[in-house]
């Protein structure tokens, strides 16, 4: 039987991705992001997945106006990753598991989520700047990458209760997955930024750490927020940030176990525009 | 009764949405287009015979042609798809998003280092923080567009 | 307010198209196939709708295996008819209403249905022959269509639960548009049909006539007939029967009104491979 | 618990789900190309050289130059998408689904018209209805596809 044995959260800023390409990274401005993840690189060598379920968002990259998805599940075999203006960025084409994806579709279909099935899309860095963080400047990822994209570019979205409800849809899927394989969610995007307008540049400290303590610890309060709160408090783009409650609904807690175990907490201001979070929950044994 | 839109008294902020999304569908689809390598040149080789071949108003060929972010996303435009006009000249979304304020480069980037923009005062449209009508523009930028 | 005040089911089998496009309608094995819908356009003239919301599936057209939407929206100005591998159909254009199908996709996404939103498509026959049957060859269609496509081809479809539950959300989500406006919604598809393999052919008239009255007077308990009901009974295609069940929960009755009036029923085999159903229910007033 | 498939013990039928649709990908969107004119007209001059385009199986392959529809669900193919091939050379869904039954055109059609195919005895594989596997060919069709 799959299990799902922890949840990781992060920002997945741009220019996160570009500093690492274009070797940046040892700059101070730089450092100070990166070394946020020191402890995660090492927990990620000492903990590795068969499969990584992974919730992002595409930035009109793979998805145009011409199709917008609410909540879209990869199932190839492969991904490459996108040219979003700049070139392509030089990392490792993403391997799917297309039968573990498939198996999570049909469930979480017949769970009443209606979702769109993807053969063919290439990731940008909503789905690379975390296994960068990760994972740093390898020949190829360490596992399989199951892309799962959230619409959070247009309005409306799904709201946070419908994110933490389709994590715990993705979970009962997994579990129901015959081979004794080991899955991580990852939750990624936000934290508080704006991208936009003479508004642009908002942070918010206080909201982002409540947010993270929330997340945590009541999982099922935060998922009530609506949606102008985060606009209001995080920013137009933080509206990322209810991707993170798909990947905490998939935990055991929500399902009648134990609290999840926080590994590791960082956050940072700034990474170019945004603030920068980053949360490993451990389920607990 | 209409479904709300309770983000309109957000301050500097444009929600897309599908009015905008509607309004902004050719000039979000030509940002679109940029991201093929061979288009980009052909659009930096002449940009207004480029901007031609698509439906767009001129209203917002102009805002393209500026380099106006602002504009752009007043015509209906998308920060994610307009990313793709400033990848083609090589900015950063830090530029961008800067370009939006009316400071420069150095005074946006040095504002991130010290916090970014406090939500003080820029919650609601009519509060007195940074982001607010009345307090535009914020710096001494003199550069119009991107 | 805009109200929904009929609802239209029909089967969409594209040899009606060919037979009314090539000039073979008053053949006598068409003439039985159309006598049914004498009725229904001396109807449509009487009862004119300012807009249809047409439910309706792709059948490998606008959708490939590259993207699969469970449920997808049109927001599009116009669609034009495909080209399904015969020629494009000798039909209208369709004319869309990117007013209301965009606030319906708003508001029904925010009752948690994960709609993907399609801008550019091109409308198969699963979406024209209907109009066909209901208008004949006109040099446009009457009024405006919102086209909703719904995934009845790759496994796992939509339950007919889910299915109603939309109907029912699609229903609120037209009565909150401030305008007053008259809506038809139209399902489409079905009846008993089997395109493949060495069961092709297979009708099943007692099932479909029953289907007839459960789809009239217990809506709610036929949502509760699970997939391989259809296939068993139905054929492998007449699984596109659930599509009727998104018009049938738009009725006033599943929200605590009257019983809808019983304007025209149909019943014929065959078209091509398919049984014809046909079935007009009006409002009560 | 894998999840159920209550559906593998119709006789005769195929349900296209994830995994049919993994295996007939390229078989799939090899039909779909055939919906422009011009790669029918590309197809139909050499068919082989185009199905070589594309990443398929080459039992796929001959499925397809053989015409044979049932060959092709079985290896991934689903009749919305083959139904681009038979439009390709003309053919009807009446004649595309005949196909797969062993029947002529005349004796399905028949069967058509006298109320279609009954469901008693091809509800489940063990029962003794038209469509069970110890009853095909159904018909004297000497055809081998389409
Ligand atoms: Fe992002
Ligand atoms: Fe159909």
């Amino acid at each position: 039987m799959a299990r799902i044995t922890a949840s990781v959260y992060t920002s997945h800023v741009p220019a996160i991705g570009a500093a690492l390409d274009l070797g940046k990274s040892s700059e101070p401005y730089w450092q100070k992001v990166f070394s946020g993840y020191h402890f995660s690189k090492q927990w990620a060598k000492e903990h590795k997945p068969d499969v990584i379920f992974l919730v992002y968002n595409d930035h009109a990259t793979a998805f145009s106006l011409d199709m917008i998805p609410t909540f879209a599940i990869g199932t190839a075999a492969e991904y490459q990753p996108a040219d979003e203006g700049w070139g392509p960025r030089p990392v490792p084409k993403v391997v799917g598991h297309p039968q573990l994806s498939a198996h999570i579709a049909q469930s979480v279909i017949q769970q009443d989520f209606d979702l769109t099935i993807i053969n063919k899309m290439d990731v940008d860095h909503g789905l690379t700047v975390p296994l960068s963080l990760m994972y740093g400047q390898v020949d190829q990822w360490p596992c399989p990458v199951i892309p799962f994209a959230v619409n959070v570019v247009q309005y409306p979205v799904p709201s946070g209760r419908r994110c933490l409800n389709l994590g715990k849809a993705i979970r009962k899927a997994i579990e129901s997955y015959d081979e004794d394989i080991n899955v991580h969610i990852w939750g990624t995007g936000g934290m508080s930024h704006q991208l936009q307008g003479p508004r642009a540049g908002l942070i918010n400290k206080e909201f982002d750490n409540a947010f993270l303590d929330r997340l945590i610890a009541d999982p099922d309060g935060l998922a009530g927020m609506p949606h102008i709160d985060y606009v209001r408090e995080a920013g137009s783009e933080g509206i990322e940030l209810v991707m993170w409650l798909i990947a905490r609904g998939a935990m055991g807690d929500l399902a009648g176990g134990p609290a999840p175990r926080v590994a590791h907490r960082f956050y940072h201001v700034p990474a170019s525009n945004t603030a920068v979070g980053h949360l490993i929950l451990e389920e607990s044994k | 009764m209409p479904l709300d839109k309770p983000y309109l008294d957000v301050p500097g902020t444009t929600i897309f949405d599908a009015e905008q999304s509607r309004r902004g569908y050719h000039l979000n689809q030509f940002c679109m287009s940029l991201m093929k390598a061979e288009n980009r040149e052909r659009f930096k080789a002449n940009e207004r015979a480029y901007l031609d071949e698509w439906p767009m108003t001129e209203a917002q060929k102009e805002a393209v042609l500026a380099r106006d972010l602002n504009a752009c996303i007043g015509l209906g435009g998308n920060i994610y798809f307009l990313a793709k006009l400033g990848a083609t000249h090589g900015k950063s979304f830090q530029q961008m998003a800067g370009s939006m304020t009316g400071m420069t480069e150095e005074e946006y980037r040095d504002m991130m280092i010290a916090g970014g923009r406090s939500p003080e005062g820029n919650r609601r449209t009519g509060e007195d923080g940074t982001a607010q009508p009345h307090r535009q523009p914020q710096g001494t930028s003199t550069k119009r567009g991107l």
